[in-house]
């Protein structure tokens, strides 16, 4: 298994999508002035949640709506809400930062990257992995309970007044990058196999030329990350970044062996666990817990985990879940 | 020579997902109008911010800029001032002079 | 023919372009802040012009130049030219709005959308329907009439004073998107059927995605027309607005009748009388009557007859095409 | 000390596609310099506007700065005022100090 | 009556390339916050510029807005002025009102 | 071969490439209000060097390092070293233009400009003429050396004094287009056939349509450079620009005679030799030689050249190149 894990992980990390990620992180890191401008890459992350939604969606509507659709939504919504204890108690273990900024970072952790899973989906449709169509809703599910008990930890355990959180449920519930994803989902759902076939020139085919340009952006993005707040976080808190992703994956194995997945279903719902928002959550803690340093869930989410999962996270996931089957 | 008039100008500088909280709050208060600009990197007390730097816009910083009645300005300004103290941005007042007065 | 009707009107609802804009209409009333940024949906839009009159220019070049499109051209103009005068009156006896503001709602009438003929190219496409290449020909000829009838209404029925126009003629003939389609229709013509396979991959074949995601934006910036300026119209703007187009394909059949175009041709013809303009027209009332509302005729425009005919009308312009062929 | 001179800032929202106009103004009044800056919101009179709600940047708002010798500002003004009388917008005169006193 | 304070505004516009040098320039001066606003046409004694003209946003010029305690101006404004002198671009200084001391 | 050579640019003038940069021409200097957004246009500028850069990777992967490679890279730097003393003193019998003008245009001309690489491409891809992918690593390898000797040159004939030149050789050297390029056609390189196969669906077979669309907001460019700065610059100037390319090539011919290159590779080099950099080069102009007016460079280098090239040029450099196979 180690060697079939090596090999997962060395093709990993020479695939283009990877590469994308790595020359933008080194581009920034050495101030290029390459910049994909924001109203592009925000296209690109819509363009994202919409093939991912839409393709999820028309796989249901082929398979068919099953039990194991609504045990594994629970499931995840479960998982969701109850890393962020885990991590919060963890963290501040290892960690000296201020208990409000342990909760902003927990609450990232229960939540989901898509742009994690794309790759993960990437990878599996590289090894010609099948997997379930439906665990495209479980990354709508997992994006909010984390959300809920980040906030509660944060209420409970520091002294953060409760302010008019200006709209907070509104951003949550209806966060942008949710709504493309469950409406893409919903109308994939209703479109089928036959409304997939006339709108894959645009949302299947050119996917992952498209993941690769994202990457480049999210590289240069991540590494300026680094290089203006680099400092806001220490060697405890990156070792977390990389720990953390592996006890979700242990947690989530325990949901798993009930679920009766597929080898490659059972790898997405990994990378979802071990994955951690960038997104949606900094947008509801910004709103939720102003006082919270940015600085610090930013470069820990997007700067430590969103590249450990990227390269040798999903190779691990991937080698686990066949291990399982 | 045309004739000016008096009026005040206050610019704040906030977060982008706080942009329909002001506009609910500049609607209560009846402010007639407002003008709301991009920005695209700041610093400040909490550190740096890059408009680019986050895909959904969030930590994105925006510049609301509003012409008012001098009249109506403390009211406004302790408003908002109450609204941004434990929030990330600033709030400047300035003169200018404009020419239709009651346009404002 | 109503059996037949309802299940295109049904197809055509549940097809994934109108579900997106669906999506679109419901994020923005319920105020989700996604976003599609404005330089992203101007690159669409421009894309989804290009496509039309590419496509249709290589057609023409296939098929040669006919008397019928020199016709047909001139029915177009003619009808764009006369349709403002008729909805003038109409909308006199049916709404209280001021003078000013129904004669800048009546150009609107008078031209075109490109989006709705893009819309029910797909449709066409979507049932194995023919037309003929230089109706987007018709498309550019029947923006501006419109825009001059609509001012010679304004300034004969109200007081409004002729104002050094700011390079009116300019703004409404070099129009950024007439150029685009007649610039891209000219290409297509030069280029013929070897140009556009050359083009295709980009063109043709994600045409239909694309349309999908533009429309996804259409649906948020009418939404969020509703939501700040719902209240600028009432039932009766809202009635007319539904009337009117079936009204102008009233108009259109006598001209169709002597047009000999085939039955997919004359439904496009429909869907162009029926459409309502929502980018040359109000950026030419903005310069020439800028004490007419936009709120009122974008509301109109964009948010009643837009989505009447993209979801009810062009099925209904498509079946009764077919009942005259 | 740095010696500053007084200049008058004048700023200008108004609707993107008089863009034109204002700058053929300007050149017919031999206007030194301005700067341009996008809008992506606002409210006044007329209602609300945005920037990403009109495909063809048709109701697209943006703000004019242009800096002006104050001897100049009379006549500029009262031609500015004149063009923009019967259009959606406003315009803001303020207090500037620059270094440079022969550059505007 | 809210009480407010006297800080000064400083507004740059330079050359969107050299914003690198002034965010290291203010580093090295302490300045506690800025915020840089994009602008999309201009005109200046060099001409013409657009900032959709140029692929590279190398032509682009950009818009640095600080806030500034009156005791700091001087300083800091003979370095920009030193930093600007063989460069395309314009600084205007004038006064505002702020709300928080500390802050600035 | 002047019959074959009129066919050929014929063809070129005709072709959807060309005619969407003379509709963008056209279009802005009747002033019609169509733009391109920024954004948008560096989204498409970034496509279109990944693009070209992957593939020009992925054939070296194929067909392997070799001598050949080596020795084109090197004549391609002293190439792009020489020509700008050249340019200098010949721009200096023909303009009255100051020397740090004529400096700072001396440096465009030894650099290069990717887009008339990529027209040329799509031009050999026309005709069915093969070419070295490693041509793609000469033109990053151009890009700087003129900047170089063009400084030396402004510093050694001018008053010029050094300033603080503000991170040149960063802004040089991490130039964004010349990241992606290189970075792109290392990842290429790392990913081989295999990985090209994979992303073809974005960055291949779409490509020639996003030229088109580039090409038009080049057009729109060039055409509002001669509106706003068309006085910049007097016939002489024009001369030169039209002049500068073609010496540019003899000098080319002269290496290209040792390095045994493909006839679609020498035209390639042909094309880069004699295109003038409108990225790269002004960038680092303004920081260098602040003095030096763009508008001058500007307009001589995307103005004059490249539509030159991009019309006439190019069909010259493929007659030419093949005479010599
Ligand atoms: N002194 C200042 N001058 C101009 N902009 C400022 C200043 N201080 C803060 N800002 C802006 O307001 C944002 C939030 O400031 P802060 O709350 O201090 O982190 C910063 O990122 C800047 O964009
Ligand atoms: N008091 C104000 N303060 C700032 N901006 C304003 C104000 N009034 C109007 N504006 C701006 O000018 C535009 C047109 O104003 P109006 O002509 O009043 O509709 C508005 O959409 C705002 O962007
Ligand atoms: N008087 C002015 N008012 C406003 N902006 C100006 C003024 N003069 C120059 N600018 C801006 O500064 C840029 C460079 O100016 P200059 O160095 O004079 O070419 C111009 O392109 C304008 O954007
Ligand atoms: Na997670
Ligand atoms: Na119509
Ligand atoms: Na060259």
């Amino acid at each position: 298994m180690m060697d079939q894990l090596l090999i997962l992980v060395l093709e990993n990390i020479t695939s283009p999508v990877v590469l994308f990620f790595v020359l933008g992180v080194g581009a920034s890191m050495l101030r290029s002035d390459l910049e994909i401008p924001q109203a592009a890459a925000r296209l690109l992350a819509i363009y994202l949640m919409l093939a991912i939604g839409f393709k999820g969606g028309a796989a249901v509507a082929t398979t068919g709506i099953e039990l194991r659709l609504i045990t594994t939504l629970i499931s995840c919504a479960i998982l969701s809400f109850v890393t962020p204890v885990i991590a919060y108690f963890l963290l501040q273990r290892i960690s000296k930062l201020p208990a409000i900024d342990i909760a902003a970072v927990s609450a990232h952790y229960g939540s989901i990257s898509v742009v994690t899973l794309a790759a993960a989906i990437q990878a599996l449709a590289q090894l010609g992995i099948e997997y379930e169509g439906y665990i495209v809703a479980a990354a709508a599910v997992m994006e909010f309970p984390a959300i809920i008990s980040g906030l509660w930890l944060a209420h409970h355990y520091t002294e953060v007044k409760r302010t008019s959180n200006g709209g907070l449920l509104r951003h949550v519930f209806l966060n942008g990058s949710i709504v493309v994803l469950v409406g893409a989902f919903a109308i994939g759902w209703i479109s089928g196999e036959k409304g997939l076939t006339e709108v894959a020139p645009f949302l299947v085919d050119p996917f992952k030329g498209v993941l690769c340009l994202f990457l480049l952006d999210m590289g240069l993005v991540a590494g300026r990350g680094f290089r203006d707040q680099g400092q806001a976080i220490g060697p405890r808190e990156i070792g977390f970044g990389m720990l953390m992703p592996l006890i979700s994956v242990g947690l989530a194995s325990v949901f798993v062996m009930f679920l009766e997945l597929s080898a490659g279903g059972t790898a997405l719902i990994f990378t979802l666990a071990a994955s951690a928002s960038y997104i949606a959550v900094p947008a509801a803690m910004r709103l939720a817990l102003p006082h919270a340093k940015p600085s610090i869930y930013l470069t820990m989410s997007l700067g430590v985990t969103f590249p450990f999962n990227l390269t040798i996270g999903i190779p691990i996931y991937i080698t686990i879940a066949m291990s399982f089957g | 020579m045309i004739k000016t008039h008096l009026k005040k100008r206050i610019e704040m500088i906030i977060e982008a997902p706080l942009e329909i909280n002001i506009i609910d709050l500049f609607d209560e208060l009846s402010v007639k109008g407002y003008t709301i600009i991009p920005a695209i990197f700041g610093r400040g007390q909490e550190g740096v911010w890059r408009g680019d730097g986050l895909i959904s816009g969030a930590g994105q910083m925006i510049v609301i800029v509003s012409i008012l009645d001098p009249a109506r300005v403390e009211e406004i300004l302790s408003r908002l001032y109450e609204f941004m103290k434990n929030r990330i941005g600033i709030i400047t007042i300035s003169d200018v002079e404009v020419i239709r007065d009651e346009h404002f």
